[in-house]
């Protein structure tokens, strides 16, 4: 395997929210290889955007690294604090496309100056050839008669055109890293498929690597080679999509794919996930997600379980990969999942 | 917290400054700040106080008054009176010119002038406030106002030649010539009356001048500014040069720190701010009391009530019916107390026992306040506690029974007035304490500024209320008018008990009795004395004060670098307000310096009367 | 990983599973009043302004009860010379001095604040009621915002000191009018504030959702649309009282105020502004100014902390 | 665009009708004492009517509204009755108009430059050092009774900067202190708004967008967040410059400015019914022009605003 082209280590992230501390992030370590499609699963509020939000130093400013490391071509980001220092990484090593195409441009601003922006600040070209250039990239997220688009104003477009707009933007320097932070939650079905077809055709040519942010299981079906599923600040599960998918091994993992409507058994109930995810300010023992899960061992409320590797790409975070265990067997839905791999690779 | 630095800064910077401001900035030029501005220029309408003075200094009338308050020719020499009394002959000073604002000559002042302006007076159309001083007095003037006639030359006015001016009376007015020191008296040209149109008075270009001065800028709410004309009559007795006036609308808070900085000739210092000038011995040495004027301040009971049932009305009527409630409150009443809200360290000074102020009128050397039994008034203190009390028990007893007590005393105030206000909550608090809260209680109630007369005292809407009245001409008979049938005061008609066979009151009698005697000044004097008298004995009204001299509107004190008794003095009519014979000091002038002024004025005064006899 | 081998086999078996324990670890204990609450409560500055600001509104109220109070409208008399103590410096007798005509300055102080601060009051509540009603009516029923745009227009466009003095003039200055007078103005712009916050939130898909429903519209503007608006309310009418007072300060000033034997703030502050060239006397003007910047300031960072707070984006 | 602006000019005419004929109807409530002057008391009544019938007060309400706009449609303001008598209104306007414009850009460009200028360095130290210091500036102009702070500076900036304290059209130096006097509150507010919008702008997504693209602060500052936070402000900019021109009451009475302020207040309370009619004529007019430009203007900064939408109320 590669060398990973970010790593991070045992990641801790605090906020200050008046007064109070929160931990966000709770140690947390992630490798991401040069030209993979990682893809970030969990429910809103498990820390998946803080988590990579961390990459860019793109923090609110009431939160910080508390410890740990992100090395990214050969420097501990992590340690960074100075403005100037993110700047070198920001927008142009790492770029970042956001959730609401329809608030994330300036709506004050033509379209070609927001992109022609961002060019001049990483390219070195400036005025007419970085107008140019952002036609040019207009042209290349799919933009039709690229040259009007860029004299008009956000308002003027659909959420799909806006949404390749914000790529744009994101790919003007030809970052190597991009993040999407859930780029199709607020768009239509049918647009959904066209934006992740252009990102994975622009990352077939430009050659980065994608890391998605998403809870929507048919985005990570569709784009990911590698998925990490996150969980109270915490990644729980990481794999190949496929070992994710069909051979799950966190409790957790089984129930946000059980949640899935297409793999509901037909005349059962569908199943959902109960209660609700913990609160951060509180101190967590044990695993975070006993207390939701109606098969907990009594050690998960006691004793924080270590990484099991299941296969070399393969970890999961939970106490029933111990030996001393009792079985337990996934859901129906996963079973099923699992039978229907087994199908397909014999 | 940067308040407080910034006093302290102030009073550093304030110390520093005080030996400067000893010296005159532009010695014999007058600076003023001013807070009322002039309305109109139009001297033959208006009737506010303001454009009086400005007439005072640019036109002149037939004559005039002296510093000792002495009549002397100014536009007539000479002028002689028919044996009936009715009609009066002027003889012209030849060779006085109008002159328009930038000093041009327009032509000269003929007997013309006063017939044009008294046309002018009396022309309904034209709506002028001060025509009531020429209705009534000018033969048939009355019927021209009202246009029962239409043909000017049957009103008593006539130009017999250029130089002879021929006024014809209504009746018999032994006052007539003090009259014509009023501004409905003052001449007007009248090709420029017909050039100007209405736009006559309107700026100091639509103006003509013959008097002393000349208004030369007139920039309204910013500034005006009268220049001394060297052509006119009698130049060499106007010593100042310039009246350089200022507009601000925060005149009476700024002046007092102006005066300090030398920036303007005068300021009124204001009762709240007297004590500590009065503590300070710099400026201290600067405060000294305002002449005296003939306005009279009074108190009176209301005869005819009509405010608000909430104030009982009906019993107001029936106690103030009674002499002994009225006698009471009429000695009760803590004249001095009450005129510490506005003259704290000379009380005393400016209280006056009588209707009509001293010195307002004599007959044969005897002043009018010391005519017959008006003398015992002028002689004691009304406000008495024992008698008071006394003639409580008294009112007790005989209106047991007829009225219930305490009585409620309504006493209408106006809003914007702080001294008066002020006043209001002394005398209650006096009155109350001293009558029993039993027995009085006194209600003070404001009302606006703007209609304040007519939504308190005209209207009948007071128990009792602070009224004041200025004489329009040098009579007695001029202090009458509020209390004669008819007039809105306090209605002494409706009083109960007091009518006499003929059907009007005795009062009315008394007054038309006085009125119809025009030859014998004494024996008229006395009458009215009588009269006066009797308002006093029965306690219709509380004679309290007189007003200050003119350019101080409220207080009696100012910081001054103007000598008072070299100006005009005159009880009626716009001679006080002339800059004539008046010189600015190179210091301000000190209240030992007053003092001794005051003296020495009264002396000559005295001495110059006797010549005048 | 050695103290894992040690760890005891019974840990290995099922816990009993609690469903409510599930929700107990989330974010359930959430109430927003409380939330509220307990964000102001961070704000120091805020809070030691609250204590400050009721203690001193307590005191106004409580002041006349309290032993050696002076009468606020009695004029006091040197029992030596029965003249009147004028101007007065503060000493042990008078703590505050005395004005021109020597009334005691410190119980006029408290007395005027009571006078300033029920007309604030009284016009603040008359405000809010007019304010809703008004414009909850015009921003909802949009049949009526025509009319009641061009009603706005007209009457804002109507130079208030026209509308104050007028009824100056007709009534007589005192406590009522300067109430009415000030009403008749003041819930204007307060119904224009809530019409418009109104428009905004109307069409959210929470009360489109309703109104499908066939919830009555009183209903919704009760239920859905008010409890929005309550901090902004709450924000608006901190901020009328310390208006209001301003407005009786500039009414007193062209001379349409309070009759000045009631005292009030805004006789008080003109009382002393008269006689500020005065070193010696500016006492009549500092201690009226102080009291009525801090109710202004207090009110107004209070207004805001507590906007702040009550904003659900600042909760956790 | 055009059939927009008749529109709306349109409704500002009919709304102007009303409110000088409210105005005027207002008028005519006053108690008739007020018309009569200094010398009120020792009228005759025959002088009274006289007075009255002068000013056109005797005939029925109907003529004299018939009559005012009879005249209004030929250019005729009428002529003061009180106030300056016999001097028409438009006389006694138009020489003050000079001094108000002037004196209101001044402190309108003054404030702004620095009411800006300060918003947008407290919006960039929120709830630090500078934030709460001008926080307090703020506070303090608020707080204080402007009768009561202008007072201290005309007192004592004068004495200390040996300035006049009076207003001396020809003394350029007697203008510094009631421009700066002028523009204390004003900036005080623009600083206020300011803050606010740029505030509510740096919580908005693109501001994140910009970050991510890698913009330093200090850039997003300049090209996104105060230029989109002037926005708001340019909505009520026409009509806080015309309003500032309409003249302040204190500052003209403190330093005698013969400008408009205090007019309005001079003439109601001296019952100058034409003076009140014309200058309400003006100062609603003003003031209807200036949410116009106020809402052209908008739409002409803000791409998003469509002319169509503008209509109806604010």
């Amino acid at each position: 395997m590669s060398e990973p082209i970010l790593s991070v280590k045992d990641l801790v992230v605090k906020f200050n929210l008046r007064g109070r501390v929160l931990t966000a992030i709770r140690g947390t370590s992630l490798d991401l290889h040069p030209g993979e499609t990682l893809a970030i699963v969990g429910e809103s509020g498990s820390g998946k955007s803080v988590f990579t939000k961390s990459f860019i130093g793109m923090l609110d400013q009431n939160g910080w690294i508390d410890s740990g490391s992100i090395h990214f071509e050969g420097v501990d980001i992590a340690r960074f604090r100075k403005e100037s220092e993110w700047m070198r990484i920001r927008g142009r090593k790492i770029s970042m496309v956001f959730q609401d195409p329809m608030t994330a441009l300036n709506p004050l601003r033509k379209i070609g100056m927001q992109i022609q922006e961002a060019i001049e600040l990483h390219s070195g070209l400036s005025g007419k050839a970085a107008a140019k250039e952002a036609v040019t990239m207009l042209e290349r997220v799919g933009i039709g008669s690229p040259e009007l688009r860029a004299r008009q104003y956000p308002h003027e477009l659909s959420g799909g055109m806006r949404q390749r707009v914000v790529i744009a933007i994101a790919m003007a320097c030809r970052p190597r890293i991009l993040i999407c932070d859930e780029p199709t939650t607020a768009l239509d079905v049918t647009i959904q498929a066209q934006i992740l077809k252009l990102i994975r055709g622009l990352q077939k040519d430009f050659g980065f690597t994608a890391i998605y942010i998403t809870h929507d299981l048919g985005v990570v079906a569709n784009v990911a080679d590698r998925v990490a599923v996150m969980y109270a600040g915490k990644i729980v599960e990481t794999g190949t999509a496929e070992e994710v998918f069909y051979d799950p091994q966190h409790p957790y993992t089984w129930a946000l794919l059980s949640s899935l409507p297409q793999l509901g058994i037909k005349g059962q109930d569908l199943y959902s996930i109960s209660g609700t995810p913990p609160n951060l300010f509180n101190e967590i023992r044990g695993d975070a997600f006993a207390p939701r899960n109606p098969r907990a061992l009594k050690i998960d409320f006691l004793h924080e379980p270590p990484l099991f590797q299941v296969s070399p790409t393969h970890n999961a975070s939970t106490w029933l990969l111990d030996p001393r265990s009792p079985k337990v067997e996934p859901p129906a839905a996963i079973r099923a999942l699992k039978a229907k791999y087994a199908r397909r690779a014999s | 917290m940067k308040i407080l630095t910034a006093s302290l800064c102030a009073a550093l910077a304030i110390a520093a400054a005080a030996p400067a401001l000893a010296a005159p900035r532009k010695s014999g030029d007058y600076y003023e700040v001013y807070a009322g501005e002039l309305d109109t220029l139009n001297y033959l309408v208006s009737g506010s106080e303001n454009v009086h003075q400005l007439a005072a200094s640019t036109v002149d009338n037939l004559v005039e008054y002296d510093k000792y308050g002495i009549l002397r020719p100014s536009l007539a020499l000479s002028w002689s009176p028919s044996k009936d009394g009715l009609t009066w002959t002027f003889k012209l000073r030849p060779g006085v010119k109008w002159f328009t604002y930038d000093g041009q000559e327009y032509g000269e002042v003929t007997a013309q002038d006063f017939v044009d302006s008294a046309k002018y007076v009396l022309t309904k159309a034209n709506a002028s406030q001060t025509s009531d001083v020429l209705t009534g007095i000018l033969k048939n003037s009355e019927k021209f106002f009202k246009g029962e006639i239409t043909d000017f030359a049957e009103v008593g006015v006539k130009a017999k030649d250029k130089y002879t001016l021929e006024y014809t009376l209504e009746r018999n007015v032994p006052y007539f010539l003090s009259m014509l020191t009023y501004v409905s008296f003052m001449p007007v040209n009248g090709k420029f009356l017909a050039y100007s149109g209405s736009k006559f008075g309107t700026s100091n270009k639509y103006l003509l001048y013959n008097g002393a001065y000349l208004m030369t800028e007139f920039e309204p709410q910013s500034s005006r500014l009268l220049v001394k004309n060297e052509k006119y009559w009698d130049a060499d007795n106007v010593h100042i040069k310039r009246q350089v006036f200022k507009y601000n609308k925060e005149a009476t808070t700024l002046s007092p720190e102006l005066f300090l900085r030398g920036d303007i000739t005068e300021s009124v210092i204001p009762p709240s701010l007297l004590d500590s000038w009065m503590k300070d011995p710099v400026k201290k040495a600067m405060v000294h009391p305002t002449m005296p004027t003939a306005y009279s301040y009074f108190y009176t009971f209301n005869f005819q009530p009509k405010f608000d049932a909430q104030y009982e009305p009906d019993n107001w009527k029936v106690v103030v019916n009674n002499k002994a409630f009225r006698e009471a409150v009429f000695h009760g009443f803590d004249r001095k107390a009450a005129m510490m809200t506005s003259d704290p360290y000379n009380p005393a000074g400016r209280l006056q026992n009588t209707i009509t102020p001293k010195a307002f009128a004599a007959a044969d050397g005897k002043d009018y306040a010391t005519l017959g039994s008006l003398n015992d008034f002028t002689k004691t203190e009304s406000f008495d506690k024992d008698l008071a009390l006394k003639f409580k028990a008294q009112a007790l007893k005989e209106l047991s029974g007829k009225a219930h007590f305490p009585v409620k005393i309504m006493m209408p105030y106006n809003a914007s007035m702080t001294e008066w206000a002020n006043r209001c909550q002394v005398v209650e608090q006096q009155l109350e304490n001293l009558l029993g809260k039993d027995f009085v209680d006194v209600i003070p109630v404001s009302f606006p500024a703007t209609g304040f007369l007519g939504a308190t005292r005209r209207a009948g809407n007071y128990a009792i209320q602070e009224c004041n009245w200025g004489p329009d001409y040098a009579d007695p008979e001029t202090f009458t008018d509020p209390f004669v049938a008819g007039a809105n005061y306090n209605r002494p008609e409706f009083a109960t008990g007091y009518t006499e066979a003929n059907g009007k009151s005795r009062y009315d009698n008394l007054v038309a009795a006085a009125k119809a005697e025009t030859t014998d000044m004494k024996k008229r004097y006395n009458l009215f004395a009588k009269a006066e008298a009797f308002l006093i004995g029965e306690a219709f009204v509380i004679p309290w004060s007189h007003g200050m001299a003119a350019r101080s509107a409220s207080g009696g004190h100012v910081a001054s670098r103007l000598d008072y008794f070299a100006s005009p003095y005159a009880p009626f009519g716009v001679s006080v307000l002339k800059f004539k014979g008046q010189v600015v000091l190179d210091r301000p002038m000190t209240p030992e310096q007053y003092d001794g002024y005051a003296l020495e004025w009264e002396k000559e005064r005295a001495a110059a009367l006797r010549k005048v006899k | 990983m050695q103290e894992m081998e040690n760890l005891s086999a019974d840990l290995f078996t099922f816990a009993e599973f609690d469903a409510e324990s599930g929700e107990r670890t989330g974010y359930s204990d959430y109430s927003y009043w409380k939330c509220t609450v307990r964000v102001f409560l961070k704000n120091w500055v805020a809070v030691a302004l609250l204590v400050l600001l009721a203690a001193l509104l307590l005191f106004t109220f409580i002041q006349p009860f309290l032993p050696a109070q002076k009468s606020p409208t009695e004029i006091y008399n040197d029992p030596a010379t029965g003249m009147q103590i004028r101007n007065l410096a503060p000493c042990k007798a008078f703590w505050f001095g005395t004005n021109s005509i020597g009334q005691d300055l410190w119980s006029r102080i408290w007395s005027g604040t009571r006078t300033s601060l029920l007309i604030a009051f009284t016009v603040g509540v008359f405000e809010i009621f007019m304010g809703i009603a008004f414009g909850a009516a015009w921003g909802y029923i949009r049949r009526l915002d025509r009319f009641m745009t061009e009603l706005y227009n007209v009457l804002r466009n109507v130079p208030t000191v026209i509308l104050l003095m007028l009824l100056a003039y007709i009534l007589r200055p005192g406590f009522k009018t300067m109430v009415i007078a000030m009403c008749t103005t003041g819930w204007l712009g307060m119904a224009l504030f809530i019409r418009n916050q109104i428009v905004i939130i109307r069409d959210r898909e929470y009360n489109l959702a309703s109104r499908c429903l066939g919830t009555p519209t009183r209903r919704i503007i009760m239920k859905n649309l008010l409890p929005y608006l309550v901090s902004v309310i709450m924000l608006q009418t901190a901020l009328s009282i310390p208006g209001t007072i301003g407005w009786e300060v500039f009414l007193t000033y062209i001379g349409i105020g309070l009759p000045v034997s009631i005292p009030s703030l805004g006789n008080l502050v003109n009382e002393g502004r008269m006689i500020m060239m005065s070193p010696d006397l500016r006492y009549q003007l500092i201690f009226p100014t102080l009291v009525l910047s801090f109710i202004t300031i207090s009110l107004y960072m209070l207004g805001n902390a507590f906007s702040d707070a009550s904003d659900p984006r600042n909760h956790v | 665009m055009l059939k927009y602006a008749l529109k709306r000019l349109s409704q500002s005419i009919v709304t102007l009708f009303l409110v000088v004929t409210l105005v005027f109807l207002l008028m005519r409530l006053l108690p008739v004492e007020g018309y009569f002057g200094a010398r009120s008391d020792k009228l005759t009544e025959a002088q009274r009517v006289a007075i009255l019938d002068k000013m056109g007060l005797l005939d029925p309400w109907y003529v004299q509204v018939g009559s005012f706009y009879k005249n209004l449609a030929k250019g005729d303001l009428g002529t003061s009755t009180i106030y300056r008598m016999d001097v028409p209104v438009t006389e006694v306007i138009a020489p003050r108009i000079p001094y108000s414009v002037y004196f209101g850009l001044v402190a309108t460009a003054v404030s702004l430059l620095l009411g800006l200028a300060m918003g947008v360095h407290m919006a960039r130290f929120k709830g630090r050092f500078w934030d709460k210091t001008w926080t307090g500036y703020v506070v303090f102009i608020n707080a204080v009774p402007l009768a009561v702070y202008l007072l201290f500076v005309q007192l004592y900036a004068s004495d200390l900067l040996r300035l006049p304290i009076l207003f001396d059209k020809h003394d350029p130096k007697s203008w510094i202190l009631p421009a700066a006097s002028m523009s204390l509150g004003g900036i005080a507010g623009y600083a206020m708004w300011m803050r606010r919008y740029m505030v509510d702008e740096l919580n908005k997504d693109y501001i994140k967008l910009a970050r991510a693209k890698g913009m330093s602060s200090s850039a997003i500052m300049l090209k996104h967040v105060m230029r989109n936070a002037y926005v708001p402000m340019a909505q009520y900019l026409p009509a806080a410059i015309l309003a500032t021109i309409s003249g302040s009451i204190y500052i003209e009475s403190l330093y005698s400015i013969p400008g408009m302020g205090g007019l309005l207040v001079d003439v109601i309370q001296r019952q100058d019914n034409p003076m009140v009619q014309a200058l309400v004529l003006i100062f609603s007019s003003v003031g209807i022009v200036g949410l116009f430009l106020g809402d052209v203007l908008m739409a002409m900064v803000d791409p998003r605003i469509k002319y169509e939408k503008c209509e109806g109320a604010r």
